[in-house]
C-alpha cells in the first residue's frame, strides 16, 4: 500500500464489479447466471453493465427457481464452464441447499477426480440493512459444516476484488459470502497488479498484546472499531479476519493467542453451532495452556433473525464486543 | 396476450355474460368492487409515500392488480382460507386485515402481519413459491375434517417456476384437494419478464397434472369473481384441484427500492393503464347508473380517512421492546432461547446502568 | 427397572412402530406422511401395519418429493394436525431443507405465536450398514444450528418409544434422528406406565471419576463399549447421552467434568463445526478452571461420508474412542 | 394403459412403419439390439447373484426395462452426452460402460461408476430428480459451444414429482436448450403407483412448457431408438428441448433390499412379462429371419463369458486403502482434508503398530 501502484477509491458493490468483469475478461469460459443479473445489474447492481458487455449467453437472467440456478450450473461446470451464481439475499440459498450439499459438494469427489466442479456461488449475507424477513441471515455455518466446499467471504472493497477472482480461477466450487452491509464501504483496490496471495487463510489486520479478536466478513469493521474503542482504555487488540471459514485457518490465531492469552470470535449468526464454535474448540485444543481465559464467543442469540427494528440489539456492535472484552480481561 | 381470455366486462365497461361463471351484478355489488378498489388503491399510495418519508423500510405496490385480487378475494366464502404473496393488498383488504396490522411488517415492528384466524388466510412468505404447499396441506387438511371450505392459493408468474409450487400442483392432484390456484401473471418478476419463466401460456401448465384451467382477464374484477367462484364451489364440493391465470400488469416497481426504468418500457406501461381495472369498472356502473355522485364523494372520505388514519399511526410508532424478539421463538420453554434472553437482559441493564 | 412393570424385548424399528401407534390411537390429529410407508410399511418397516389399521387419511403414501411432504404438512399443522413425516433416508432430507428452515422452524416466530408448528421430521440417519451414497449421512448439525427446530435422536429401542411420543406430543416441530444402524438392537420397552421424563435433557448413562464420553444416537453404545473396554484397563468413564440436540442441555456434562477434568465429545458427523465444537466450546468455558486436558473430539473426517467400504475406518469405533481416551488421559 | 403410445413392433412381433419416426430396420442392427438386450439381461442376473451372495451391498434390477433404454441409448451419437438413474444398465451397456466398473459402486469401494469422458455419460446420482437439471446445464454448454451435440436425460416416473425435474423443464424451455428428456414409466416409484404421482399421462406434462411430447411403448426397442433419434436429431438443429414418456413396467423388485409382494399384484405381473421387449424383439427377428441358431449361440456364449468375467472380477475383490478416503474432496490442497487425512494416518501407523 506504500507502493507506487495506482489505486481506485471503490465501494465492494464496485469492486466485485470490477473484479467479475476481469475474470470475464480473462477467461471465456466464466459465466453468470442468476435472478435479475441482467439489465437490472442485479438488486445490489453487482453485475451492472455486465450482460451489455458480454451478452446474454455470459450474463443469464435465469427463471426464478435457485435449484435449477444451481443444478444447472452444475451441468454447464461438467462441460467445461465456469459459472459464477449469484443468489439474490441469504434467505433465499435454500431452496438449493440440496443440489449445493449433494452434487457440488461431493461432484469432484464422487466422480473420483475426475470432474471438477469450478463455481462460484455469490451470496450477499448478514443484517444491518433494516431489510424484510429472509433478508438479513447468515447461513455460512452451514456452508462451512459441508465438505468438498470452500466458503469465502470478504471484509472490504479491496479484498473483494482480490478474492472474488480468486474464487472463480479456483477449480473446487466457493461459496462466496458478500457482507451486504459493507458493500457500499470504500476502499482504495489496485486493478493494476496481478492478482496474488493466498484467500485460504486468515489475516492479520491488527496487533495488540491483550486480547485476539477474531472475526469475518460485516463483522471486521466492527471489531476493528472496537479494538480502537478498547485502545482508548488501555486495552490492546489483535483484530484477525478469517477470511476463509472452509479451509479454516488457525494458524495466526494460535499464533496470535499464545501470546495474549485471550481470545473472542464475533459473528452475526447463532452463536449455538456458529463458527464460534469451532474456532473456540480448536484454538483452546491449540493454546489450553496458554489460554488466561475461556475463549469468548459473541454471536446471535438463539433466535430467527428477528423484525429489523430488533436489529440494533441482535447484531453485535462496538459495545458488545467491548463487554466481551471486558469479560475475558477480568478473568 | 390478453385475447384469449375469459372477460365479463369488456374494457369499454360493457358486461357480458358467460354460460360457465354466471353472476348477478346488482348495483351493490358493483358499489362494493369500487370500494374496495378505492380504498386498496388508497392504501396503496399511502403506504408508497410512507416508505418514501422513511416511516416504513419498504412497500410492494400493487398497482394495476387490483381487479383481480378483489374480485377473487370477494369469491371466498368467509370459510373459506387464503394463502397470497406480499403483493395482495386487494385480498388483504377485503379479507378484512387492518392496513396498519399490515404495514408492523414493512415497518420492521412485527414478522407477522395479521391474525390468520380472523381472516381466514395466512400469513404471507417472502419465500417465492413455498406456500403453495401450504395451500394444498390446509386442503388436506379440510379433506380430512370433511369441511365444506376450500382454499384460495395465490402467486406470481414468477413463482410458477420454483420446484414447490410444481409439487404442490402433483400433491393437490394426487389427494384431489379443495385448492383453487390463482396466478397473478403480471408479465413481471423483477426485471424478467414472463417469458423467461415460460413459453407456453401458464394456464397449460396444470393439464398436465390432471388439473382444469381457466385464463382470465385479471383486470377484469367480475370475470376474477365469477370464474373463481365457480372453481372455488367445485372445490367445496369434491371436485378437486383447479388453475387460473389471471392476465395483468404491475404498473408500478416491483418494491420501493426497485427502478423499472431499467427493465421496461414507458410503451407497455402506456398500454396496461388503458386497461385500468378501476376505470373499467367504472365505465361499466356509469353506463347502468350505479355511480352516482353522492357516494363517489362518501368513498373518497372514506379513503381520505384511511390515508390519515394510516400516516397517525405509522409515524414515529414506537421500537418494540428489545427483550421481545426472544418471544415465541417456541410454543414451549427452550433452555438456549432463555439463556439467551436472560444473558441480553442482563447486558441491556448494564448498559443502562453505565 | 427393578420394579413390577411388565417389558417386552422390542428392536428399535418395534419400539419406534409401537410408539407412533400408540400416539395415533391418543390423538385422532395425529398423521403420519412419507414415501413407501403405506402397504411397505417404510424401507425399514418402521410404520408396518399402520396403514392398515389407521387408513389412508391418516398414513400417506406422498408423491417423490421431500420438500412437498414437508410443505404440505406445515398447510396441515396450520390446519391443526400434527403430521409425522418420513424422510426415507439422511440424504434425502435437502430437497425439504428451505421448508423446514424458512417455515418449519420460523412460523410459530413470524406468526407471533399465534401459529404453533408440531411436526415431526423422523430421519434414519448414520452410517454403519454398508448403504450406498446419500444412505450415511449425520446432518444433524443443520438443524441444531437453526433456532425455532428441536433435535431429539434416541440412543436405544426404550428411548425411541418414549421419545417419538414426547416429540409427537411437543407443539414445537422436532427433527427425530433414529441411528438406523441401531434399528435392530433390542432394549426392553415399557408400553404400561405413562409416558414421562424430560426428552429435552441428557441423560448420565454410567458414571467413572475420570473422563467424561459425551455422545448422541449411534454412539451411545460405541461410548458404553469403550467404557467397558477402558475399565478394563483401570480408566473409569462416566457416559453422557445427549439425547437432545436442540435444546442442548450441557449441565450434565458440566457437573461430571467439574469432577473428572477430562471430555471427550463423539460423533459420526463431520468433526468440524459438528456438535462435538459447541459441546467443547461451551463445556470448556463452564470448565475452564477443572479441565486438565482440552475437550477432545472424535468424529467423521472433513470429508464426504465415503464409499462404504471405508466406513470402518471412517466412523468413529471403541478403538478410536479408547485412543482419545489414552491421549486425554496422557495430559 | 399402453394403447395410445407410438409403437413400431407389435407385441406379436409385426413391424409397423410410422412416418414421423422413419427407420432402417437391418438384420444388423435387429442383432446388435438383440446382443444388447442378452448381455444387459446377463449382468443384471449376475450382479443379483453377486448380491445375494454377498459380494455386492445392494442391485438395482431392470427387467423389463431394456426395450426402451438400449433403443434410446442407439438413439444417442457417441459425440452426444446421457445423464441416466441407476436403473439404466441398457443404456450403460450400450455406451461401453464396463459392468466391473459399474460393479464397484454396489460393492462400496467406489462412488464412481465410470469415466464419463470415455462414455460420454455422467455418473449417476441417487438422489432422485436431481440430474434432469444438469442435463439441461450441459446442454445449455453445448449451445454455448455451438457444439453439433444433445443430451438425453432419463429418470423416473418418480422422479417427474420432484421439483428439480419441473425446473429443469422450465430451463430448457426458457433457454431452447437440446435436450430430450425420458421418462421410464416403469409404474412403480418403490411401493408407490404412478397414479400417485399424476393422474395425466404423464408425457401432457410437457406441453405446458411448451416442449413437445412423444408417448411410447417402452417395450418396444424400435420405438424408442426411432423416436429418440428423431427427437436428438432435432435438439441438435436448434429445435429445442422434447419430453418422451417410455410406458414400460420393472418386473424385478425396486433393489435386492426391497419385497415387492407387499405392495404389488402378481397377476400385473404376468401381463408385462406377456409384452417381454426381448420375446417381442426375438418373435419379429423370426418373422424376418434374422436370428439364426449360430448367432443366438454366440451371443449365448459371450453371456456366458461376461457373466463369469463378472463372477471374477468381483468375488473376493480386495478392499481399498483406507486413506484412499482422503482423495480427491477437492481438486486443490484442503488444510482440513490434509490435517484429518495425516491424523488417520498416524492413528492406522498406532493400530498397526500395537
Ligand atoms: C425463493 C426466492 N427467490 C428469490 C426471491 C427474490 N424475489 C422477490 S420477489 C421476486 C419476483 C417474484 O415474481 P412473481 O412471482 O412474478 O411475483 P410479483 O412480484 O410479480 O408479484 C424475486 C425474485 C424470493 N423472494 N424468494
Ligand atoms: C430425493 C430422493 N428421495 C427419495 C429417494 C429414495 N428412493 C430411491 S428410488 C425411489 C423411487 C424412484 O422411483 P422412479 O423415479 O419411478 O424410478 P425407478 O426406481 O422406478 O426406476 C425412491 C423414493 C431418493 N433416492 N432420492
Ligand atoms: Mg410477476
Ligand atoms: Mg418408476
Amino acid at each position: 500500500m506504500t507502493s507506487m501502484t495506482p489505486t481506485t477509491s471503490m465501494t465492494m458493490v464496485q469492486a466485485l464489479n470490477a473484479g467479475l468483469r476481469r475474470a470475464m475478461e480473462g477467461d471465456p469460459k466464466v459465466l453468470l447466471m442468476g435472478e435479475d443479473i441482467g439489465p437490472l445489474g442485479g438488486v445490489f447492481r453487482v453485475t451492472d453493465g455486465l450482460q451489455k458487455d458480454f451478452g446474454e449467453d455470459r450474463v443469464i437472467d435465469s427463471p426464478l427457481a435457485e435449484s435449477g440456478i444451481v443444478g444447472t450450473a452444475v451441468g454447464l461446470a461438467m462441460r467445461g464452464y465456469r459459472p459464477v451464481l449469484e443468489i439474490q439475499f441469504d434467505g433465499f440459498v435454500y431452496p438449493a441447499f440440496d443440489q449445493i450439499v449433494t452434487m457440488v459438494a461431493k461432484h469432484h469427489y464422487r466422480s473420483g477426480g475426475i470432474t471438477p466442479m469450478p463455481m462460484v456461488i455469490r451470496i450477499p449475507y448478514g443484517g444491518g440493512i433494516g431489510a424484510v424477513e429472509h433478508h438479513s441471515e447468515s447461513p455460512e455455518a452451514y456452508f462451512a459444516h459441508t465438505p468438498g466446499l470452500r466458503v469465502l467471504t470478504p471484509a472490504d472493497a479491496a479484498e473483494a476484488y482480490v478474492t472474488i477472482q480468486q474464487a472463480i480461477a479456483s477449480d473446487d466450487p466457493v461459496i462466496y459470502f458478500e457482507p451486504k452491509r459493507r458493500y457500499w464501504d470504500r476502499a482504495e483496490v489496485d486493478e493494476v497488479s496481478p492478482i496474488s496471495g493466498n484467500p485460504w487463510s486468515s489475516r492479520v489486520l491488527r496487533r495488540g498484546s491483550d486480547v485476539t479478536l477474531v472475526a469475518y466478513g460485516p463483522m471486521v469493521r466492527t471489531c476493528l472499531e472496537a479494538a480502537d474503542a478498547a485502545a482508548e482504555d488501555g486495552v490492546e487488540c489483535s483484530v484477525i479476519d478469517l477470511r476463509s471459514l472452509s479451509p479454516l485457518d488457525l494458524d495466526p490465531v494460535v499464533a496470535d493467542v499464545q501470546g495474549t492469552g485471550r481470545c473472542i470470535v464475533v459473528h452475526e449468526a447463532p452463536v449455538m453451532l456458529g463458527m464460534g464454535a469451532e474456532v473456540a474448540a480448536e484454538v483452546t485444543r491449540r493454546c489450553f495452556f496458554h489460554l488466561e481465559a475461556p475463549v469468548e464467543r459473541v454471536g446471535g442469540a438463539y433466535i430467527p433473525y428477528p423484525p429489523n427494528r430488533f436489529e440494533q440489539h441482535y447484531l453485535p456492535d462496538v459495545d458488545r464486543v467491548l463487554d466481551a472484552i471486558d469479560r475475558v480481561t477480568a478473568v | 396476450m390478453t385475447e384469449d381470455v375469459i372477460r365479463l366486462l369488456t374494457p369499454e365497461g360493457e358486461f357480458r355474460a358467460h354460460p360457465d361463471y354466471p353472476i348477478e351484478v346488482s348495483p351493490d355489488l358493483l358499489r362494493q368492487l369500487y370500494r374496495d378498489i378505492i380504498l386498496t388503491r388508497r392504501t396503496d399510495i399511502e403506504s408508497t409515500a410512507l416508505q418514501r418519508t422513511g416511516e416504513l423500510g419498504l412497500w410492494c405496490p400493487v398497482l394495476g392488480q387490483e381487479g383481480v385480487q378483489i374480485g377473487a378475494a370477494h369469491a371466498m366464502r368467509p370459510s373459506d382460507y387464503g394463502f397470497t404473496t406480499y403483493r395482495e393488498l386487494g385480498i388483504f383488504h377485503v379479507r378484512g386485515v387492518d392496513p396498519v396490522e399490515l404495514l408492523h411488517l414493512y415497518r420492521g415492528t412485527s414478522h407477522a402481519s395479521w391474525d390468520p384466524r380472523r381472516v381466514g388466510l395466512g400469513i404471507f412468505t417472502i419465500v417465492i413459491g413455498s406456500h403453495a404447499l401450504h395451500s394444498v396441506g390446509y386442503a388436506m387438511g379440510i379433506q380430512r375434517d370433511g369441511a365444506d371450505e376450500a382454499v384460495l392459493s395465490c402467486f406470481g408468474d414468477g413463482a410458477t417456476s420454483t420446484g414447490d409450487v410444481h409439487e404442490a400442483m402433483v400433491f393437490a392432484a394426487a389427494f384431489n384437494a379443495p385448492v383453487v390456484f390463482l396466478v397473478q401473471n403480471n408479465q413481471w418478476a423483477i426485471s424478467v419478464p414472463v417469458t423467461r419463466q415460460t413459453r407456453a401460456p401458464l394456464a397449460t401448465r396444470a393439464a398436465g397434472y390432471g388439473i382444469p384451467s381457466v385464463r382470465i382477464d385479471g383486470n377484469d374484477v367480475l370475470a376474477a369473481l365469477g370464474v373463481t367462484r365457480v372453481l372455488l364451489d367445485r372445490a367445496r364440493e369434491g371436485g378437486g384441484p383447479a388453475f387460473i391465470e389471471a392476465v395483468t400488469y404491475r404498473r408500478g416497481p416491483h418494491t420501493t427500492s426497485d427502478d423499472p426504468t431499467r427493465y421496461r418500457d414507458e410503451a407497455e406501461l402506456d398500454h396496461w393503464a388503458s386497461l385500468d381495472p378501476l376505470d373499467r369498472l367504472r365505465r361499466h356502473m356509469e353506463r347502468v347508473g350505479a355511480l352516482d355522485p353522492a357516494f363517489v364523494a362518501e368513498v373518497d372520505a372514506e379513503a381520505d380517512a384511511l390515508g390519515e388514519r394510516l400516516r397517525e399511526a405509522i409515524r414515529g410508532m414506537a421500537d418494540p421492546d428489545p427483550l421481545g424478539m426472544f418471544d415465541h421463538v417456541y410454543a414451549e420453554p427452550h433452555r438456549q432461547v432463555t439463556a439467551d434472553r436472560a444473558a441480553m437482559a442482563d447486558y441491556l441493564a448494564t448498559v443502562e446502568g453505565s
